[in-house]
């Protein structure tokens, strides 16, 4: 049989890393194959020599059973192949539809676009997809969640025969991902053959035919789904097994309350929220896709400070208009969007790690201890086993995984009382996410105040002592640790106007 | 609904744009009778012509995220060339009109290649050609004007007023409907067609443009041509205004471009930009200048207020959309 | 505003020279009774901009104009605009080519220029590497007084070689760097000629910044830096033109031809040879500025 | 190991980075026995000086992302208030120097709040600033240079030579000194201390930077201050220079500085850019205008090869760097 898809000992180079060392890998028509593999193991690179953007230094390409040469992006779009992209790649100036037909505007005359007809096409595409969107809203406006959505919907407007996704559900929300699979079974049913790359085991377990696993640039094997456990693929991955543990929830009534937030508000975004935190706890943040839990926390963080109520930490009143502000009371906030708000991506790794702690690794005349830092960085390259040629290496040259990684460091080098973690694991490899969740366990057993936003419930589940769920921008219940997955749909379905009746563990209505 | 609400505020945004403007407008004319009379206000609007024209090339490049430092001196270049074919081979007008807006997009395809393919920054690439384009139109000529004194009609390009022909009330120079078709047009382009589309998605995100398959490179260049050729008609209206090539002329211009393209919202790092905001950007220049003449201030106080009134035009164009607390 | 209204618009305002006009056209309007208000573009290339504060000046009605055009041709349709209003137009410093203006105030440059060209060859003993040092390649002072230069030296002094024509703008820091470039490809110059105020003293600076020796520098125009080199030795001597006589003379014709009165066509304003022994004598002494 | 190779690649990129500089130095040597003489060397040294000490100013901003058009004509009115302490009040020298570089400061200051604070963007602020410190030059003083005749010594500022004095043979003039001692301090300032790592920071990720809880907009501040301080320098080596503060100068400047600094291999966009580079950009002008020169080339060819010569040497920096396929 031929495959849809042939890569033979695909190698390529980058200055100072290999990252594909002989790699092979095939795509039958109609399967779903999922590529696996930690942080930097390879998997984007791999996907971008098929899609055309990397040039391959050995090995060769077939389609079809016939070799091809992919000069291009477009080489490979012209042979069926179509990519969502790892990292995000939109114009964020452009509107939602103007990104998706970008290229293959639909034409009038005198080189006129359709405007109309490409919105109503884009708005088809998002029907099929179940994802209320509009067309015309300019892309940079909307969140990074949203934002994968359009990254999908283009992808999906190509009709490609070979689909790749590069962790498409990174930045999703379970009923989003539920969607999302519903579209794979479909395409996949067309004959689609469609790449799947992701760090999230059950999602694997769920849609996929084959896995593909990676390391270090290396094939480690290619099994069936159906007949192979989990943690095999995980130990086939990390070369280790990993144990899961469950949550184990503190006794925190005798603990200081480190962070309170009264009546916070701030237009519709945001609706009288109250809550408290105590000095030792890990307090998750569940919700739907636009909760509105980012936009609280950026709140907390002054990063857009809110119109009305108080924020009290350490029992003090405090008054947070800038991040400066909540920094220097202890607050860190570590952002959703990496890329955006969380990188200097042209910087070294090291940079990026001190960028927060500078002032503490200088002496009075502003002169940086290199030294220190260099070994500081190497620590936490270390433990957060950051895959990284040396630690001066530009974080942009980074695997996605690893970037994020860089940013876990900065916010704990940073060492705040108080840290805010938007969705920390995102793109984060099986293996170092329990070296994370350890971490923060650590942290918090050291007596910092966590708040753990997730679009992850299970992570939520595993890690909060409390659960704290948002709806439209409404605190709508806090639940106690171990609280059941329904309970926590249950609030985080809870509309405006719907009576609250409902209420588990403590709740502030203020 | 949230997007009606959007829309109606981009509106009046652009309505709001205009805020600076009037109120220079009614500033200028309490302070001096002479300032709002019809032969003013069409000398304003004549000053502004050949730098509308020119800014509004620019836009093109600046949406891209490049810069163009050679507009002044290819305008210089395609008046000295429309002075070559008319005055020299004595070619008829046509030709020479067609010279001059053959020869900016020649040499705005020249500067796309150098910022395309050769991956030159475009401030290099447009540097350079500003000084090859500067020391050509002096090699040319000679150093010497060119006087289109033989080319009847050649003058009434800028000067003349189809307009005032129609409305006596209004004699509209045809430089300035000039300026207002080429707005139009580059508007119409921005908004309507590919190339614009492409000229916004360049400035927004050029590697993604790139990875979904569209062929950067040719844009690119096309759209440095399309800006060039745009000098090539600011060229004519220079040309015909002064009913000569001076080919000293244009250093300075660029500056003067970029400043009212900025002024009028555009951002230099790209993705954004209107050819109203431009237009306005424009206007408020020269309104500036010519007020400021006519009140007879002196001129280095004219430099000063006109520093000062830049910058609040622009801070109170930053309040008005919200960006600072 | 029963006063007269005169505006002077000049080639330049922020130079030395420019503001010796104004300082002339000042006193003329204060003996007169009349508003005189002085505007030129930033450098002489700027002919379109000049335009526009023609136009401007026009707007507010004045009784009179006085001009210095960048270019004569260009400006012609504003100055029939100007002939129809009944505004009658004065030129001063350099012609204009028409037979609009009443009257021309100006120094004849070609004239000036040979002069120094004749002065530099007599203090050179009548041969030898010479250079320019000009202001502008293609205003008509910059070109009538580099030309005026070459040609007189061509003509009357064929021993005389006139090695380089160098443009600084008239810029100070330009023409110094630009002199000594010039010293250094001509290590056997005689003589540097700096066609106004900026372009002579950068030629002054160039040599005292090298400490090159026998240079004999020509200058033009006055000027605090000029003068003092003159009497330092360092510059042999300089053209000076009367540009206070230039601004005076231009807005007493104005205001006569706004009266109605007949002008005279040609007021020739003037130009001097000075160094340092004549530098003193009242008459030099009256023309110069600092 | 991998990070030994990476340096050693970065410092011969480096070395290679003088490449186009030395073709050019051995051409002109080739083409003209008087171009390689100390002298001459001297006097392209010292007119790199007073661009030098721009171009370092402003590549501070530069790699913050942002642009500063007012570097020339602060300059002179540093240059204007350093006469007026000078010689209009008599002060003694060191009391001069204090003032140019605070006056710098100042106005760089008051630069960086518009961009700061006011998020006026760069482009504007600073042009804005060029024309009303252009107009105050003026103002101060009356249109008229002021002299330096009674400040004894204010010339050995830029013209003494140290050096010369303890090695004749090289008689490198003050200013030349100057300027590599300010490119040093940068050069430190950018490499190991906490302003220069913001400064990188800022015209990387903004946002990312503000939201690690750095006082984004103060830091900002103190790198205009800083930039503006080094214009200071600058307008006391030009005073020095030319004994006197000339009011009209200065404009046109900020376009040569910004230049050496592109040429440099700074990127406009911010968040990369070295001192040496900048350097070696304004040594790369000086010793192409001067060479030029040497060769009496004529000067309308002088901008034409200029700008060609300016667009090859970034061209083959771009080819090394493998940046064009
Ligand atoms: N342009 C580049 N230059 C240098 N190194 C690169 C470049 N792109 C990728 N790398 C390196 O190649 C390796 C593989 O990266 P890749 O992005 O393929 O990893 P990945 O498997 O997709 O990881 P993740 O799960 O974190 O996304 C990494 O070590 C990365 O640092
Ligand atoms: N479906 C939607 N329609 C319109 N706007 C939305 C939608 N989803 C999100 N938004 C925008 O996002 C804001 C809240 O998003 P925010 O990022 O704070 O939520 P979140 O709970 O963190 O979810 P996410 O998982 O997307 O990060 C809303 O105020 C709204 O502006
Ligand atoms: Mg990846
Ligand atoms: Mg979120």
């Amino acid at each position: 049989m031929i495959e849809l898809v042939q890569m033979e000992v695909i190698d390529k180079r980058f200055p100072g890393v290999h990252a594909l060392k002989g790699v092979d890998f095939s795509l039958r028509a109609g399967e779903v194959h999922a590529l696996m593999g930690e942080n930097g193991a390879g998997k984007s690179t791999l996907m971008k020599c098929l899609s055309g953007v990397y040039q391959p230094d050995g090995g060769r390409i077939l389609v079809d059973g016939s070799e091809v040469a992919l000069p291009s992006p477009r080489a490979a779009q012209d042979l069926g192949i179509g990519i969502i992209h790892q990292e995000l790649a939109l114009m964020r100036d452009l509107t939602v539809a103007q990104n998706i037909w970008i290229g293959r505007e639909p034409r009038l005359s005198f080189g006129r676009i359709d405007e109309r007809r490409q919105n109503a096409d884009a708005a088809a595409i998002f029907a099929g997809m179940n994802v209320a969107m509009d067309p015309r809203a300019p892309v940079g406006s909307l969140t990074i969640a949203r934002q994968q959505m359009v990254e999908i919907a283009k992808a999906l407007s190509y009709r490609s025969r070979v689909l790749i996704m590069d962790e498409p559900t990174a930045a999703l929300n379970d009923s989003e991902i539920a969607e999302l699979f519903t579209i794979i079974r479909k395409l996949r049913a067309e004959g689609v053959g469609i790449v799947y790359i992701s760090h999230k085991m059950d999602e694997i377990r769920e849609i996929s035919d084959r896995v593909t696993v990676m390391r270090d640039g290396e094939h480690v094997g290619t099994v069936e789904a159906a007949d192979t456990p989990i943690s095999k693929i995980i130990t086939m991955m990390v070369g280790r097994e990993l144990t899961d543990e469950a949550v184990t929830v503190p006794d925190l009534t005798i603990a200081e309350t480190a962070l309170e937030v009264r009546n916070l508000g701030r237009g519709r975004d945001l609706q009288k929220i109250g809550f408290s935190l105590k000095k030792g706890e890990i307090l998750g943040f569940a919700g739907l896709m636009g909760a509105g839990r980012t936009e609280l926390a950026r709140a907390i963080f002054g990063a857009e400070p809110p119109d009305q109520g108080e924020i009290i930490v350490h029992g003090k009143p405090a008054k947070i208009c800038t991040p400066a502000d909540a920094v220097r009371l202890g607050i860190g906030y570590l952002s959703e969007d990496r890329k955006h708000y969380g990188l200097a991506l042209g910087m070294d790794v090291r940079a990026n790690i001190a960028l927060a702690s500078l002032p503490r690794y200088a002496d009075r005349l502003g002169r940086i201890d290199e030294k220190q830092l260099a070994v500081i960085a190497r620590d936490y390259i270390g433990r957060l086993a950051i895959r990284t040629p040396h630690d001066r290496q530009e974080v942009r040259l980074l695997s996605g995984g690893n970037q994020q990684k860089v940013v876990i460091a900065k916010w704990l080098l940073r060492d705040c009382d108080i840290l805010i973690f938007d969705e920390p694991t995102r793109g984060i490899d099986v293996g170092a996410k329990a070296e994370i969740y350890r971490l923060l366990n650590d942290l918090a057993a050291q007596g910092k105040a966590i708040i753990v936003i997730s679009s992850e419930l299970p992570e939520v589940l595993r890690l909060s002592h409390r659960i704290a769920v948002m709806c439209e921008g409404r605190l709508t219940g806090i639940l106690p640790g171990g609280a059941s997955q329904e309970q926590i749909m249950a609030l985080a379905t809870q509309r405006e106007d719907i009576a609250v009746s409902q209420t588990a563990g403590e709740i502030k209505w203020t | 609904m949230d997007l009606k609400q959007a829309r109606r505020g981009a509106a009046q945004q652009k309505l709001l744009a205009f805020a600076s403007l009037i109120v220079l407008i009614v500033g200028f004319s309490l302070a001096s009778p002479n300032f709002f009379q019809v032969s003013n206000i069409m000398a304003i609007l004549q000053a502004t012509s050949v730098n509308g024209v020119l800014a509004i090339g620019v836009t093109l490049i600046i949406i891209t995220g490049g810069i163009d430092l050679s507009i002044g001196t290819l305008m210089t270049f395609c008046a000295v060339m429309t002075g070559v074919v008319l005055t020299w081979a004595g070619m008829p007008l046509p030709v020479g009109v067609l010279t001059a807006i053959a020869t900016g997009a020649i040499c705005g395809l020249i500067s796309g290649t150098f910022v395309a393919k050769m991956k030159i920054p475009p401030f290099i690439a447009t540097l350079g050609m500003m000084l090859m384009l500067k020391g050509l139109s002096l090699i040319v000529t000679g150093t010497r004007p060119i006087y289109f004194n033989d080319t009847p009609g050649f003058t009434t390009i800028a000067q003349g007023s189809l307009i005032g022909r129609l409305v006596p009330a209004f004699p509209v120079p045809n430089g300035v409907l000039i300026l207002f078709i080429v707005a139009g047009l580059v508007a119409w382009i921005l908004g309507r067609t590919v190339l614009g589309r492409y000229t916004f998605a360049l400035g927004s995100n050029e590697e993604a443009v790139r990875l979904s398959g569209v062929n950067t490179d040719a844009w690119k260049m096309a759209i440095y041509a399309l800006a060039g050729g745009i000098c090539g008609i600011a060229g004519l209206l220079i040309a015909s205004r002064l009913n000569s090539a001076q080919p000293a002329l244009g250093l300075g211009y660029e500056l003067e471009a970029i400043a009212a393209v900025v002024i009028g919202g555009t951002s230099l790092a790209g993705g954004r930009g209107t050819v109203l905001g431009t237009l306005i950007g424009a206007l408020i220049m020269s309104v500036l200048t010519n007020g400021l003449r006519v009140m007879s201030v002196a001129p280095e106080w004219q430099t000063v207020v006109t520093g000062a009134i830049i910058v609040i035009a622009v801070y109170a164009d930053q309040l008005r959309r919200g960006k600072v607390g | 505003q029963d006063k007269m209204l005169v505006p002077l618009i000049s080639k330049g305002f922020q130079h030395q020279f420019w503001q010796a006009v104004k300082a002339g056209a000042d006193k003329a309007g204060e003996e007169l009774g009349v508003t005189v208000t002085f505007e030129g573009p930033d450098n002489e290339s700027q002919v379109d901009k000049q335009m526009d504060m023609l136009s401007a000046a026009l707007a507010n009605k004045p009784a009179a104009i006085g001009f210095a055009a960048l270019d004569s041709q260009a400006a012609i349709p504003l100055l029939r605009q100007a002939q129809e209003a009944n505004i009658p137009v004065i030129a001063f410093d350099s012609g204009v080519d028409s037979d609009i203006p009443v009257a021309t105030a100006a120094t004849d440059n070609v004239a000036a220029a040979a002069l120094a060209a004749d002065k530099m060859a007599e203090l050179i003993g009548d041969e030898g590497k010479v250079a320019v040092v000009a202001h502008d390649q293609t205003s008509r002072t910059g070109v009538d007084r580099s030309e005026g230069f070459v040609n007189r030296m061509k003509e009357a002094h064929p021993k005389v070689e006139i090695v380089a024509i160098e443009y600084g703008g008239g810029d100070h820091l330009k023409s110094t760097e630009i002199t000594k470039a010039l010293l250094a490809a001509h290590p056997d110059m005689k003589g540097i000629f700096g066609t106004n105020e900026g372009s002579a003293i950068g030629v002054v600076n160039g040599v005292r910044e090298l400490g090159a020796q026998g240079i004999t520098i020509v200058g033009y125009d006055s000027g605090k830096a000029q003068t003092d080199a003159i009497r330092e030795g360092l510059m042999a001597g300089a053209i000076t033109q009367n540009p206070v006589g230039i601004g005076y003379e231009t807005v007493r014709a104005a205001v006569a031809a706004a009266k109605g009165e007949t002008v005279e066509p040609v007021i020739d304003t003037g130009f001097y040879w000075y160094d340092q022994s004549n530098i003193d004598d009242p008459e030099i002494a009256a023309v110069l500025y600092d």
